[in-house]
């Protein structure tokens, strides 16, 4: 699997999620800086977690109009995997890479906790080494999380499949106390419409390593792996 | 040539902040207060007098980059 | 221009006095200088000569710490201290206070105040992985508490949260003698190899200086002299000028300096921190024994009309001086352009052992390097010692109620009740390595690519101080430690942060000389030495001063993380010791003050040679993989340490009470020296209790959802989880 | 009544966003941007219509809420 992580400034959670890569690969991804826009052959690129540009006037705005993302999107549009993380899912959306928009949370605070994520479909890139049903625990940190969508980009988002992680409770169910940041219909992850896009807030990567007791994330990272392989 | 940008959230698109600060006046006892909204302002000071073109300018601004078409509306005052 | 300054303003007695200066301290600097000094040599002397920069009150004091030990690389007097983590790798760490600008603003304080302590530690070559805050804020129903703790808060969290920092520990305490002085103490943890800690010192004559980082402004010109004033209600109203902080600069700044730093172009690189390029500048000519010039029109600056007195005085934050071998600016100029931060040649090391600074060519101010710091002024300030306090009568304290329904109330007390609120607004999973998140006696972060991990923590009791400094100051360096032990890393070092009131009257500084004997005696007994540390004096608003607060940062050693204990009980059917001698001492207890309203007596006594021994015993069980849970028996006692341990299992325990003691004291008493362990085999822990001579007895056992004492009747986990884990939102949503 | 309270950072203090947009602008190709400096913008909705009274609340909400005077000024304009 050639996989990179793209590295804008203030990126910081390039470390953590090359860790959860290697883990699921034995491989270590590369890392990009922003201004390389010529990126190698690639079969998955990440947009990880941080304060790009220090997510100054809008969170993801600025690296969301980077040349290097015009480049991303290009890859995009040929079928390559693109996985945004937290900053990165907020990227993703300001690139048109998805729809909608993050935006404060409701409570209006920075928030770092584990979460519960209900998994919706097991048959995508993403997450066909998970179980649909499942409620898998892991970190999220993130100041801006909320998950907005006008009705007909929802309504087409959940009529297409599109929403592949929903905050829930440990036994499922997707309640208005699970909705950590007033997520519209408790969205924590979306898929684009090929399914080769994923944005979401929470950190699976930060959930993969056994020693820490946090493994929930592992599934994410080996379905992608295998489905590269 | 100087320019305000005002950005606010669109209607219909909930406004937390502006609802706390709603409820953070009232409880220091400002009645008759209806609705808060916040906001953001940008002051943008550019080279040339050419206020068209100014204006058009701060357009394209808003367009790439200021303003995120999804949740914001935008407003360009040129102020001189 | 700052309260109308230029270059041509005229010395007088009056701007003397503004500048915070004393007649001798001015009869000084005119011996030094051999003349009058114009307005910006003055304002040089008054920021190097002020408390903050100076620790005049304090550097008699500081001298008789414990600061050596084979672990030792680097004791205080340099950004930070740093101690030998084996395998060539060193744990660099410091704390620091920004109490004042936290007050006058509570976000920006905060955040800059992270936002210095971390360049402390990544000037010194180390990343960053870790940081910590020791908060005190005034009693709840102030009316300045509530947006005091948002804004620090949010500030701690807004800076390190985007630095890619992980927060991952504290304290909070609230008493009305912070009312009008919030304490904020910010420590960072860092991570470098041992052979490559970078230093302040400035050598090689002709080397270029450099100012690299954010541009400079007005900010903050006169903090570091704000931050040695006691507060008055006019210091209120006068609002000075508080910096924002751009935490954003600052991580470039953080990886800018470290891909220079893994070159070999650097001589010496210091932090602008108080006093900006006066202190930094000063500093690394007096360490190399050099002269430095410095061509100021050359610094980059943010605002118009600037002069030389205000660029040698602003506090901008995210900005470093470094000197570079000679060659290599190009290389250093490549590495900053890439991170879009500004850099600029400034001036050069000289040999004529002054500051020299020149303006467009000609000079503006020469003041000899050596005599402004050696000559700065240190004073031994009258002391008197703390009254020895009545013991308390435990007679006098009736029993009210049982322990069950007192552990309910002081678990929903504001010192006792969770912080939860607090950390969950602070990233404590960045950089993946925190093996023990906030909430435990320590946190546990690893250090990469290795099982080592580091633990640390934040502690100190000012109320034991306040009753008895020299027994406060021993206890805060022991639970300190304790509260590493706890989780099996052997404690290696301590970084300390004493905040006290005026030192100019005599009962303030006897609280300070205790504190330091205190620290002392329990630091030396536990090999446990002072590699860093902050003094903040003049915490006083209209003439009270807060609680002394002499705040213990520890940083200790997990060989092995995979053998680390934790406080949560881990299953039903275990067996429950206490570790130590438990005599029910309520003298200056929380139980005491929250249940009975009495801040009275004795703190409990502090025996040294005991902490260590029983120090040594947990890590020994730890080690061995024997135990793997585990928590000291701090504020609150037995009762409180054991509901901690409970909540944090969701598993209930039944303890049987002695028959022949209080059982209020038994349950609420701050013995110290104790430790809660857990394990499955008993007998095992029972025998190597024997063999090490400690005193251990079993005082109940894990399960089922309630914790039950003695026949009373049981209490729900979920109940206590309930007012634990309400008091401080409910607080804080103003209802 | 409608107001608008525009609160922008005090001259001289330091603005990171105004400047990173700044740099974002040039990036994108924006020239001339000669600065820019980011505030907030509060949009009050109150009872009443004695335009004196509402400012006079403003005022007050400003300076006991709104904007903190260590760092910012504010300016109200009443709407309508
Ligand atoms: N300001 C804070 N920031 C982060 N964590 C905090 C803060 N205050 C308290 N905590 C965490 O809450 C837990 C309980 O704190 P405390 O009661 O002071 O512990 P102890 O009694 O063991 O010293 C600790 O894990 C501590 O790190
Ligand atoms: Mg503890």
């Amino acid at each position: 699997m050639r996989a990179a992580i793209i590295v804008f400034p203030g990126t910081n959670r390039e470390k953590d999620i090359a860790d959860a890569l290697e883990r699921a690969s034995g491989v270590r991804p590369s890392f990009v800086w922003h201004r390389d826009t010529e990126l190698p052959d690639l079969d998955l690129i990440v947009v990880p977690g941080g304060f790009s540009y220090g997510d100054y006037l809008r969170c993801g705005a600025m690296a969301g109009n980077s040349p290097v993302m015009r480049v991303v999107a290009e890859r995009a549009a040929k079928g390559v995997r693109i996985l945004g993380v937290c900053n990165g899912f907020q990227v993703l959306t300001e690139t048109g890479l998805l729809p909608g928009a993050l935006m404060q949370n409701a409570g209006l605070k920075f928030l770092c906790k584990q979460v519960g994520l209900r998994v919706e479909r097991d048959d995508t890139l993403f997450s066909s080494a998970m179980t649909k049903g499942d409620v898998i625990h892991v970190p999220v940190a993130h100041n801006e999380g909320n998950y907005f969508a006008d009705d007909d980009t929802l309504a087409r988002l959940e009529d297409t499949g599109r929403v592949l992680f929903r905050y829930a409770e440990a036994d499922g169910s997707v309640t208005e106390t699970a909705n950590i940041n007033g997520s519209r219909n408790n969205i924590a992850g979306i898929l684009n419409d090929a399914g080769t896009v994923l944005g979401m807030m929470p950190h699976p990567e930060n959930a993969t390593d056994p020693s820490q007791r946090r493994i929930d994330g592992t599934g994410l990272f080996k379905s992608v792996v295998e489905s590269l392989q | 040539m100087k320019a305000n940008v005002t950005i606010t959230l669109k209607k219909g698109v909930l406004d937390p902040q502006g609802k706390a600060i709603e409820h953070a006046l009232g409880g220091l006892g400002f009645d008759g207060v209806n609705e808060v909204r916040q906001g953001k302002l940008i002051e943008i000071d550019l080279e040339g007098d050419d206020v068209d073109a100014a204006q058009a300018q701060i357009e394209a601004m808003c367009a790439k980059l200021l303003a995120n078409p999804v949740i914001e509306d935008y407003a360009i005052s040129i102020i001189e | 221009m700052s309260g109308g300054i230029t270059t041509e303003t005229i010395v007088t007695p009056e701007i003397v006095a503004e500048h915070g200066l004393t007649e001798g301290e001015y009869e000084t600097v005119l011996d030094i200088m051999g003349r009058a000094p114009n307005i910006t040599e003055l304002g040089i002397f008054s920021v190097m000569w002020s408390e903050h920069c100076s620790y005049k009150s304090s550097r008699v004091w500081l001298k008789t710490l414990p600061t050596t030990g084979a672990q030792v690389i680097q004791g205080p007097g340099e950004n930070a201290g740093v101690v030998d983590i084996g395998d060539g790798q060193a744990a660099v760490f410091k704390i620091e206070s920004h109490n004042h600008p936290s007050y006058i603003e509570p976000y920006q304080g905060a955040a800059t105040g992270v936002g210095g302590i971390m360049r402390d530690v990544f000037t010194m070559g180390a990343r960053p992985i870790a940081n910590l805050n020791a908060l005190r804020f005034g009693e709840p129903s102030n009316a300045k508490t509530r947006h005091l703790v948002d804004g620090v808060v949010s500030g701690i969290g807004g800076y390190g949260n985007c630095m890619g920092v992980p927060t991952v520990g504290g304290e909070v305490n609230f008493h009305p003698s912070y009312n009008g002085n919030c304490l904020v103490n910010a420590m960072t943890v860092g991570l470098a190899d041992a052979d490559r800690i970078f230093l302040s010192k400035a050598s090689g004559i002709g080397n270029p200086v450099v100012y690299v980082g954010s541009k400079t402004g007005r900010d903050g010109i006169h903090g570091a002299t704000m931050a040695s004033a006691e507060f008055s209600e006019a210091t209120e109203e006068k609002r000075p000028t508080v910096q924002v902080g751009d935490p954003f600069t600052e991580k470039l700044l953080l990886e800018a300096c470290l891909e220079l730093m893994a070159t070999d172009a650097i001589v010496s690189i210091q932090d602008m921190g108080a006093a900006g390029l006066t202190s930094s500048s000063v500093e690394m000519a007096d360490k190399g024994g050099v002269g430095i010039r410095l061509d100021l029109e050359q610094v980059p600056m943010r605002e118009t009309g600037m002069i030389p007195y205000e660029l040698m005085l602003s506090e901008s934050q995210e900005r470093m001086l470094m000197v570079l071998k000679p060659g290599h600016e190009d290389q250093a100029r490549a590495i900053f352009d890439k991170w879009e931060l500004d850099f600029a040649v400034i001036g050069e090391v000289t040999d004529s052992g002054s500051l020299h600074l020149t303006w467009h060519g000609s000079t503006v101010a020469e003041i000899p390097v050596s005599p402004l710091v050696e000559a700065s002024p240190m004073y031994e300030r009258p002391w008197e010692e703390t009254p020895a306090q009545p013991a308390l009568d435990p007679a006098t304290v009736p029993e009210t109620g049982t322990i069950s329904e007192v552990l309910s109330r002081l678990l929903a007390t504001p010192d006792l009740s969770s912080r939860r609120w607090i950390w969950e607004q602070y990233d404590h999973y960045v950089r993946g390595e925190t093996m023990q998140i906030p909430g435990g006696d320590a946190a546990v972060v690893r250090v990469p690519g290795t099982n080592k991990a580091l633990a640390m923590t934040v502690d100190c009791s000012p109320r034991y101080v306040f009753a008895d400094p020299e027994t406060g100051g021993a206890q805060a360096v022991v639970e300190c430690w304790r509260n590493m032990v706890a989780t099996g890393a052997k404690p290696l070092a301590l970084t300390n942060n004493m905040n006290f009131g005026n030192p100019e009257r005599p009962r303030i500084m006897g609280q300070f000389v205790g504190a330091v004997k205190g620290m002392t005696k329990a630091s030396r007994a536990l090999d446990f030495p002072v590699v860093s540390g902050n003094v903040s004096l003049y915490n006083e608003t209209a003439g009270t001063a807060i609680l002394p607060t002499p705040v213990i940062g520890g940083v200790g050693l997990l060989q092995d993380s995979t053998r680390m204990a934790a406080l949560g009980f881990k299953g039903a059917g275990q067996s429950i010791y206490v570790l130590g001698e438990t005599t029910g001492w309520l003298g200056q207890s929380l139980y005491l003050r929250e249940i009975h309203d009495r801040e009275e007596g004795t703190p409990p006594p502090v025996d040294v040679e005991l902490e260590a021994k029983h120090g040594a015993f947990i890590l020994g069980q730890i080690a061995s993989g024997q135990l793997d849970t585990c928590h000291d028996v701090s504020d609150g006692g037995l009762a409180v340490a054991l509901a901690e341990m409970a909540m944090a299992g969701s598993i209930g325990a039944t303890i049987s009470l002695p028959d022949d003691a209080s059982p209020l004291g038994f349950a609420f008493g701050e013995d110290q020296a104790r430790y809660i362990l857990v394990v499955t085999d008993g007998e095992a822990l029972e025998a190597a209790a024997n063999e090490a001579g400690v005193t251990l007895s079993l005082i109940g056992k894990t399960g089922g959802e309630m914790l039950i004492f003695g026949d009373e009747s049981p209490i729900s986990i979920e109940e206590l989880k309930t007012g634990y884990e309400g008091w401080l939102p409910t607080f804080m949503s103003g209802s």
